[in-house]
C-alpha cells in the first residue's frame, strides 16, 4: 500500500517536470513496462494503444464519456482520438507523445488516481489546437473565408479554438457521471462470438415451421 | 482491470432483471427511465411541421385523387401520415384497411400485418416459429400483440447492445449476399429502423409454406426503384389488379432506409439515429432522446451537432427539398388518375389486350415509382435528388402511356379528352370507385366498442401472469 | 498567418503602373507574375472529367438530336463546350455561329456578341459610349477585339480590388431594386463571374435606342426559371421562330450565376471563387490560383477547404447528380425533338392556329426550361435538386403537348406515331433541317486563313502605340 502510494507520489513529480525533461524518464519506465510479461499488456490491450484505433482508448472506462461523446459529435467520421491528440508534425514525435502519455495514463488508471473530471492538460492542448488548426487551416487563415465569420481571425488567434467550439467534438457536459451506458460492443473484450442476430430467431431461422 | 471494465457498462444499478423477450417497456423503464420516460413521448402529437405532422393527417382527404391510384385496394379506404410508435397498435386497430373482424379469423389482412407494430411479435416468433407465426390472420393473434414497438425490437435486454429482431431484414441481406452480423455499430444505428422503414410484400409462394404471407423486402437485385421494379416484374407480382384500368399493380410501402441509403448524408456514414435520436443533456446526464419523431421538432440537439447554421436556415433547407419533390409529385399523382381512367375508357370501348399492354406496363411502372418516392415520408428530405430523378422518370413513362392512350382511344371513336370525376372530393371519389365507407365506418365503431376492450383485455389478464424479477437489493 | 495575407497581395514590388483600361493580361503580369502564369494556363485543354471537359466537345455530335431542337438558329451548326478563357476570342473566329464575316458588317452577329469574350470590351465601352458600342455588328468591330477575357474584366488597376466591368449586370440589379454596390466582399467573388455566365438576351426595342443589340438580363422578376419564363411571356419576347414547328422559341444561354444561387453552397456563402479559384501554395507564397477551369482537376485546394472526404468520393458525388441530372434531360430532349417534327406534320396536315395554340405554349416553355438546365454547364452539380425540378416540370409540358399533338393528328387523320429521322447522326439532321454545313466549313476556312490573321494584325498594330509605364527602380 505504502510502496503504491510512493510510486504515485513520484509520478505525480514527474508530471511536473516540464516535458523535454520526461525523456530519459519515459525511456527508463518503458523499460519497467515490458517486464510486466505479456499477459498484462494482453489484458489491457496496451498494444492497441499504439494504433489509431478510437476504440483503444475505451479500454479505459474513464475514456468512455469521450468517445461516447465523440461517436455523437460531427467529427465522428472525419476525426479519430489521434487525429487530434498526438502531434501530427513528424512521426517520431507522433509515437514519443503517445508512449508517453500512454504510460502515463496507464499508471494514474491502474492506481484508481484518476480524477473525476479529466482535463486536458497543457502540452496537450497545444497538440490539440495545432490539429485543429491542421486541419482548418484553409478554414480559419484564407482571407476569402474571413469573410464568413465575422471577426475569425483576430478572435481565433488569441483564443483556443474550443473556447468558443465548446461542443466539438465532446460537448459541454462529459463528466463520467454524466453519460450513461456506452452500449456498443468494444471490440477489445467483447466475447468473439457477439452477435447481431439474437439466439431464438437464430433457430427459428434455421428450424423452419 | 477486469473489473473496471464491466463496471463501465453498468454504471446504474438494475432494479429488474429482464429475463427472455420482455415485451412490456414499463418493464424496461424500471432499469432506464430516462430512455424510457422519452419513448414515451411518441405518444404525443402535437409537433406540425410544413409538411409532415405527428398529428395523424388524413392523406386521402388532403389528396383525394388517391383514392383513384388505389382503387380496389384497401389504402383506397383510409390512409394516415403515421404518429408516433406509441401508437402502432391503436392505428391498426382503427384504420378500415383491416375491416372490422368481430371473429378470430374474420377480416382481410394476415397475422403478417402485425410484424412492424408491437414488441409481442419477436416473443410470438419464438413461441410459434416463423412459419406459423406468418399463417393466421391478423384477428387471431390480436390478443397476443398489445404492447406497441419497444425496446425489445432493438435492444439485447442483457447487454442492451442494437439487435436485430426481425427475420425479413436477416433474409433480405441474406438475399444480397451479405451478413447482417458483420454490420458496424454505426450501421446498426440505422439498421434498427431498417426492420420497418423499408418496402416489403408478402410471398405467398415459399414451397412448402403456401399458407403463410411470408415478410419479405424485395432487394435481391438491389435497394434502387428500378432493382426493386425488375424483382416485381421478374416474378411476375402483383399486389392487386386495379379495376379500373386492370393494370397489375405493385404497392410501394415506405421505403424509407432505401431511399435513405441513396443520400449523401448515408454516403457520409449519418445514421437513422443521429438525427431521429440525438443525444440529449438532461439535468447533467447524457442520454439518447429517444422521442422519435420529426428531427425538426429538435434541431438544436439532431442537426446542430454537424451544421451550424441558422435553425430557420435549416427549417427551410427541408421545406425547400420537401416543395420541389412534391411540386414534382402531386403534379404526376393527378397523372396517374388521369391515365387509370383513361385506360377504364379504353376498356369500355373495346380495346383489346394486345392493345393496352404497354399502357398497362407505363401504369404499372409509374405508379409503382411515384409510391416508392411519395410513400416514403421522410424522402424527399432524406434523399431529394434520388426522389426527383424517380419523379422525372415517372412523369416520362405516364405521359407516354396515355400518349398511346390517346391513339388508343382515337382508333376507338373517343378523340377527345376522357371526362373525370372531381378530383377534389374523397367521398366522392369513394363513391365512385364503389366503396360503401359509412358503413364501413359503423362497422368499425361496432368493432372498437365491442372487440378491441375485449382483445386487450384477454392480453393484459395473460401479461399479469408474467412475474418480474427484481434485483435484490446489496 | 496575418503577414502570409499581406504577403499575398503586396509580395511583389510593381513594375508597370497600370493606367486606364489595359486590356493586356502581359502587361498585368508583370505586377503579378503568379496570377498571370497561372490564368494563363487557362489555355491547357487537356483536363478531362466524366461529362464535363476543357477539351471542346462538339456537343452536337455528341447528342445529335440537339440539330432539331435548335433548327432555325445559328447553334443547329455549331455547339461545343467551353474551354479555358484564354480561348474566348479563337472560339468566337471559329465558330459557324457567327458566319464568315470577309467585310467590316458582313455576318448574322451583333457587336454585341463581343461583350463577354475580351478585356477590350471595357476599352471600347468606355470609348465609345454604350449604346453605340451595342449597335454595330461583330465584324465592325473585329479589329479592336483580340484579347480574350483577363484582367481588367474583374479588377481595379489600381488596387486590384474585384470590380464589374460589364453594365448589363448592374442594370440586372436595378431592374430587381438593388444596388450592387452593396455587395459583400464574399458575393463579388461570385458577381465578377455574374458579369457573363448568365442568362441574356437583346433588347432590340429600348425607346430611342432601337439599333442597337442592347445587352440584357432577364431578371426583373426573379432569378428562376419560371420567373424569367414570365419575363419573356410578358414581353411577347422570342429569339428566333422554330420553321418545323413554327413555335416562338426562347434560347437559355448559360444560367450558371443564377441556377447556382439556388443550391447550398450559396445559400452557405459559398462563392464561385471558392471552388474555382482556390487560394494555392508555391514556394512558400500563397495566392489565388487563377487557371479557372474544372474543380475537379483540383479537388485538394478546392473541395478539401470545407469537405475532408476521400477526393474519390468527392469525385463520384459529382459524377452522381450529373448523371442523376442528365438521365432525365437526354430523355427530355429527345422528347422535344419529337414535339417539333410532330407539330410540323400536324401543320402539314393543316392543323390551325387555334388548335395549335397550346401545343406551341408547351414547345416554348419546356425547350426553355430543360435550355436553362442544359445550358448551364456547372448546373447539374451546382444545383442538382433544382435542375432535376424543372427537368421534371418541363417533362410533364411536353409531354401534355405530345397528348395534344395526338388527338389533333388523329382528328387530321394521322393516328399513328410520326416518322423521325435518324437521331443519331448530325450531318443526317443537319442535311434534314436544310443546312449546307460542308459549305458553311468551306467559307469559314477562307475566312479563317484570310481575314483573320488581318484583324488580328491590325489590333495588334493598334496596340503597340499604346506605351507601358514602368516603374522606376528604388
Ligand atoms: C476533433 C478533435 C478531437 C477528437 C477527434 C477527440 N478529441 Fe479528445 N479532446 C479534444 C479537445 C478540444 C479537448 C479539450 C476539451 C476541453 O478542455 O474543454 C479534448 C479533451 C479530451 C480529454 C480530456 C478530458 C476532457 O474531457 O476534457 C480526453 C480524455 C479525451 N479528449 C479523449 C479523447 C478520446 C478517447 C477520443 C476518441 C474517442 C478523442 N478524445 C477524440 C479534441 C478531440
Ligand atoms: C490505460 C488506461 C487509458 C487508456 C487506454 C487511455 N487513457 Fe487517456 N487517460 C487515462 C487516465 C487515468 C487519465 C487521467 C490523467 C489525469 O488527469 O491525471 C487520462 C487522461 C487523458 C487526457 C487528458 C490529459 C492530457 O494528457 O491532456 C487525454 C487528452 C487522454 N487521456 C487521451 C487519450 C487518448 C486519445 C487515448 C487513446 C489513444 C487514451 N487517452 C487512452 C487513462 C487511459
Ligand atoms: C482530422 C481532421 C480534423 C481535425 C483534427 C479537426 N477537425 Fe474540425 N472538422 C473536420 C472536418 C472534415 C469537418 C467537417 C465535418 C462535416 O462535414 O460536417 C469539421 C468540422 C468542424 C466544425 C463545424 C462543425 C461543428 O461541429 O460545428 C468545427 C466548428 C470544427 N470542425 C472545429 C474543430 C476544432 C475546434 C478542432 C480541434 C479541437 C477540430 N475541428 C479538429 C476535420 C477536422
Ligand atoms: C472567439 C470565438 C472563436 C474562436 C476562438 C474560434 N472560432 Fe471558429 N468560429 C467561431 C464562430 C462564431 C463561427 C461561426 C459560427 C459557426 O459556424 O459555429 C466559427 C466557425 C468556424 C468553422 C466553420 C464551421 C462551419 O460550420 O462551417 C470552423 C471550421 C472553425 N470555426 C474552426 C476554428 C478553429 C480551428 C479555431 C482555432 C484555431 C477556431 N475556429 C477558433 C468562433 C470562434
Ligand atoms: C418494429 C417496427 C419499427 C421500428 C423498429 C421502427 N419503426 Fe418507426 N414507425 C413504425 C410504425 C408502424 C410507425 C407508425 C405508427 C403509427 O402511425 O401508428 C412508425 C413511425 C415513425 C415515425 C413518425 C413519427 C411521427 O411522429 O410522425 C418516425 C419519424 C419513425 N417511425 C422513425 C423511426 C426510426 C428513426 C427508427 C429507428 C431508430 C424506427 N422508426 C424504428 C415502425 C417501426
Ligand atoms: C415491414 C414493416 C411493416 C409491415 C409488414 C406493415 N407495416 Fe404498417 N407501418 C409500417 C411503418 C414503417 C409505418 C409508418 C409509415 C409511414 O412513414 O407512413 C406503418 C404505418 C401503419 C399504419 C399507420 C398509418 C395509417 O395509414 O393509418 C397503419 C394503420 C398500418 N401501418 C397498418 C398495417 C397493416 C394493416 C399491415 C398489413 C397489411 C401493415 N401495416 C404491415 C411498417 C409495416
Ligand atoms: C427503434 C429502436 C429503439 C427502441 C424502440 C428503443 N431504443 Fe434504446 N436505443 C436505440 C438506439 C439507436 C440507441 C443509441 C445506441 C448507440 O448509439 O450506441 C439506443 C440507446 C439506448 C440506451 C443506451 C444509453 C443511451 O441513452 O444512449 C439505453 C439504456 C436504451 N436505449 C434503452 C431503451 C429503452 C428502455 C427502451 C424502451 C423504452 C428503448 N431503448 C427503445 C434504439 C431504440
Ligand atoms: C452527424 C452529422 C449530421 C447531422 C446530424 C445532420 N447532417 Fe446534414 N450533412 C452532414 C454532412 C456530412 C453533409 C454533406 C455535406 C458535406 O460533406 O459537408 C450534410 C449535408 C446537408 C445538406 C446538403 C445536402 C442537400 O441535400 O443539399 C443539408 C441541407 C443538410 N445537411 C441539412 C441537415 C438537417 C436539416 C439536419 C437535421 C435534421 C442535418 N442536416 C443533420 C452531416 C449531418
Ligand atoms: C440528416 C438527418 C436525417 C437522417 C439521417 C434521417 N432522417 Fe428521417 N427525417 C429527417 C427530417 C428532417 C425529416 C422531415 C421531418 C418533417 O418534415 O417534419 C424526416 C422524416 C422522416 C420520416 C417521416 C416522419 C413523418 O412524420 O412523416 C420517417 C419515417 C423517417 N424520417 C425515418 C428515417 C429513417 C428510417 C432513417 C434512416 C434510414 C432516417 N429517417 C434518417 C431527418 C433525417
Ligand atoms: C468577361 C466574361 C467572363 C467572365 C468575367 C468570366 N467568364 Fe468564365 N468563361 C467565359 C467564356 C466566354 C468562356 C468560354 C470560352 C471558350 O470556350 O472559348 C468561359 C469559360 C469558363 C469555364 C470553362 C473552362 C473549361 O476549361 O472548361 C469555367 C469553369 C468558367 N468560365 C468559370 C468562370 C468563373 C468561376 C468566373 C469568375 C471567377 C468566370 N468564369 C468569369 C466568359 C467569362
Ligand atoms: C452575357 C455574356 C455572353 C454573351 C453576350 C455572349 N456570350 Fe458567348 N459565351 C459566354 C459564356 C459564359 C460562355 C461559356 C459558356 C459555357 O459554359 O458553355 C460562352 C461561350 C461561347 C463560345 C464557345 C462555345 C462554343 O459554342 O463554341 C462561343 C463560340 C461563343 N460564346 C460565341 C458567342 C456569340 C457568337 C455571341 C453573340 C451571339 C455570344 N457568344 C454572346 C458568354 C456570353
Ligand atoms: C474572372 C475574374 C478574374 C480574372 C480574369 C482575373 N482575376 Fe485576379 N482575382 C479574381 C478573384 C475572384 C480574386 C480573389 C479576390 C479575393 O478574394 O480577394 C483575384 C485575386 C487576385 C489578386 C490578389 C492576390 C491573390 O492571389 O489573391 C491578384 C494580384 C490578381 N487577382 C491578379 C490578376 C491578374 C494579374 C489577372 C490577369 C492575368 C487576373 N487577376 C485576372 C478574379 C479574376
Ligand atoms: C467554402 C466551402 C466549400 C467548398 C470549397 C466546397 N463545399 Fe461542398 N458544401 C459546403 C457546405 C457548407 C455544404 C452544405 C452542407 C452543410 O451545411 O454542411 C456543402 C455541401 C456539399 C454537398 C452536399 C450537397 C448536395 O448537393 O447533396 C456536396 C456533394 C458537396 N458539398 C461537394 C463539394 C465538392 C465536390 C466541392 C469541390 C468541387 C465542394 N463541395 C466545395 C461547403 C463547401
Ligand atoms: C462548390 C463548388 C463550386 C462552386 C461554388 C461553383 N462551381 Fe462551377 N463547377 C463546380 C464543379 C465540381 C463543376 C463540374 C466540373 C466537371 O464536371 O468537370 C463545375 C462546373 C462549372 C462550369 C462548367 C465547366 C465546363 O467545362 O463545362 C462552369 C461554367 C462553372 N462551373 C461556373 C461557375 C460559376 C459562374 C459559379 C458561381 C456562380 C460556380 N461555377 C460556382 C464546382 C463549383
Ligand atoms: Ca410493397
Ligand atoms: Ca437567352
Amino acid at each position: 500500500m505504502s510502496r503504491t502510494h510512493n510510486l504515485k507520489r513520484k509520478l505525480f513529480k514527474f508530471n511536473l517536470i516540464p516535458p523535454r525533461k520526461w525523456r530519459p524518464a519515459a525511456t527508463i519506465l518503458m523499460g519497467a513496462i515490458f517486464g510486466l510479461g505479456i499477459y498484462m499488456i494482453r489484458l489491457s490491450n496496451a498494444t492497441s494503444y499504439l494504433s489509431d484505433d478510437p476504440q483503444a482508448c475505451v479500454n479505459c472506462h474513464i475514456m468512455t464519456p469521450q468517445y461516447i461523446t465523440w461517436t455523437r459529435s460531427s467529427h465522428r467520421e472525419v476525426a479519430h482520438c489521434n487525429d487530434c491528440h498526438v502531434p501530427h508534425d513528424n512521426i517520431a514525435n507522433k509515437y514519443f507523445f503517445k508512449a508517453k502519455d500512454g504510460l502515463y495514463h496507464s499508471t494514474i488508471f491502474t492506481l484508481r488516481a484518476e480524477p473525476q473530471v479529466i482535463r486536458a492538460l497543457e502540452p496537450s492542448i497545444n497538440v490539440i489546437q495545432n490539429n485543429c488548426i491542421r486541419c482548418h487551416e484553409n478554414q480559419v487563415t484564407e482571407a476569402k473565408l474571413l469573410d464568413v465569420v465575422e471577426n475569425h481571425h483576430p478572435h481565433r488567434t488569441d483564443r483556443i479554438c474550443w473556447e468558443c467550439h465548446r461542443e466539438v467534438p465532446h460537448g459541454k457536459v462529459r463528466s463520467l457521471a454524466s453519460v450513461g451506458h456506452q452500449i456498443e460492443p468494444i471490440r477489445a473484450h467483447a466475447p468473439p462470438d457477439l452477435e447481431i442476430i439474437p439466439k431464438w430467431l437464430k433457430e427459428s431461422m434455421k428450424s423452419k415451421k | 482491470i477486469m473489473d473496471r471494465k464491466t463496471e463501465a457498462r453498468f454504471a446504474y444499478q438494475p432494479k429488474v432483471i429482464l429475463e427472455g423477450i420482455e415485451p412490456r417497456d414499463s418493464v424496461w423503464g424500471l432499469n432506464y427511465p430516462r430512455q424510457y420516460q422519452s419513448y414515451m413521448k411518441t405518444k404525443d402529437t402535437t409537433f406540425q411541421s410544413m409538411y409532415n405532422t405527428s398529428g395523424f393527417k388524413d392523406v386521402l382527404d388532403d389528396q383525394p385523387e388517391l383514392v383513384i391510384l388505389w382503387a380496389g385496394y384497401a389504402f383506397s379506404k383510409d390512409y394516415n401520415h403515421p404518429r408516433g410508435h406509441a401508437w402502432a397498435i391503436t392505428d391498426v386497430h382503427n384504420t378500415l384497411r383491416i375491416g372490422s373482424p368481430m371473429e378470430p379469423g374474420d377480416g382481410p389482412q394476415p397475422s403478417t400485418c402485425w410484424t412492424c407494430k408491437s414488441t409481442d411479435v419477436p416473443r410470438l416468433m419464438s413461441e410459434m416459429g416463423l412459419t406459423e407465426y406468418y399463417s393466421h390472420k391478423l384477428s387471431h393473434l390480436a390478443t397476443e400483440v398489445i404492447n406497441p414497438i419497444g425496446c425489445a425490437d432493438c435492444h439485447n435486454p442483457k447487454t442492451m447492445n442494437l439487435t436485430i429482431t426481425r427475420p425479413a431484414l436477416v433474409e433480405a441481406f441474406e438475399a444480397m449476399g451479405k451478413d447482417i452480423n458483420q454490420a458496424s455499430h454505426q450501421q446498426m444505428r440505422s439498421l434498427v429502423c431498417a426492420q420497418c422503414h423499408v418496402e416489403y410484400y408478402f410471398d405467398k409462394t415459399r414451397p412448402g409454406e403456401e399458407d403463410a404471407a411470408y415478410l419479405t423486402f424485395p432487394w435481391k437485385e438491389g435497394l434502387s426503384v428500378e432493382s426493386m421494379e425488375k424483382y416485381f416484374d421478374n416474378i411476375d407480382f402483383a399486389d392487386w389488379t386495379h379495376p379500373i384500368s386492370k393494370t397489375k399493380m405493385i404497392k410501394a410501402q415506405h421505403p424509407d432506409y432505401e431511399l435513405y441509403e441513396m443520400s449523401v448524408h448515408a454516403k457520409r456514414g449519418v445514421s437513422c439515429a443521429d438525427c431521429h435520436m440525438p443525444y440529449k443533456n438532461e439535468g447533467g446526464q447524457k442520454f439518447t432522446d429517444h422521442h422519435i419523431g420529426s428531427p425538426l421538432s429538435n434541431v438544436e440537439n439532431s442537426c446542430f451537432v454537424c451544421h451550424r447554421e441558422k435553425q430557420e436556415d435549416l427549417l427551410t433547407d427541408v421545406y425547400e427539398r420537401q416543395r420541389k419533390v412534391k411540386e414534382g409529385s402531386s403534379k404526376l399523382q393527378k397523372l396517374i388518375a388521369m391515365a387509370h381512367i383513361e385506360a377504364g375508357k379504353a376498356w369500355e370501348l373495346g380495346a383489346s389486350e394486345e392493345q393496352m399492354k404497354s399502357v398497362l406496363e407505363g401504369i404499372r411502372h409509374a405508379q409503382w415509382r411515384w409510391d416508392f418516392v411519395v410513400a416514403s415520408h421522410g424522402g424527399a428530405f432524406h434523399a431529394p435528388l434520388e426522389s426527383s430523378r424517380i419523379i422525372t422518370s415517372a412523369t416520362g413513362i405516364i405521359q407516354e402511356a396515355r400518349i398511346n392512350l390517346t391513339r388508343i382511344l382515337a382508333d376507338l371513336g373517343h378523340n377527345k379528352p376522357v371526362e373525370m370525376p372531381d378530383f377534389n372530393d374523397k367521398d366522392k371519389l369513394q363513391l365512385y370507385i364503389g366503396l360503401d365507407i359509412p358503413k364501413e365506418k359503423a362497422a368499425k365503431e361496432t368493432f372498437l366498442e365491442q372487440v378491441v376492450p375485449q382483445w386487450l383485455k384477454e392480453g393484459k389478464a395473460r401479461e399479469a401472469k408474467k412475474e418480474v424479477k427484481t434485483v435484490s437489493s446489496r
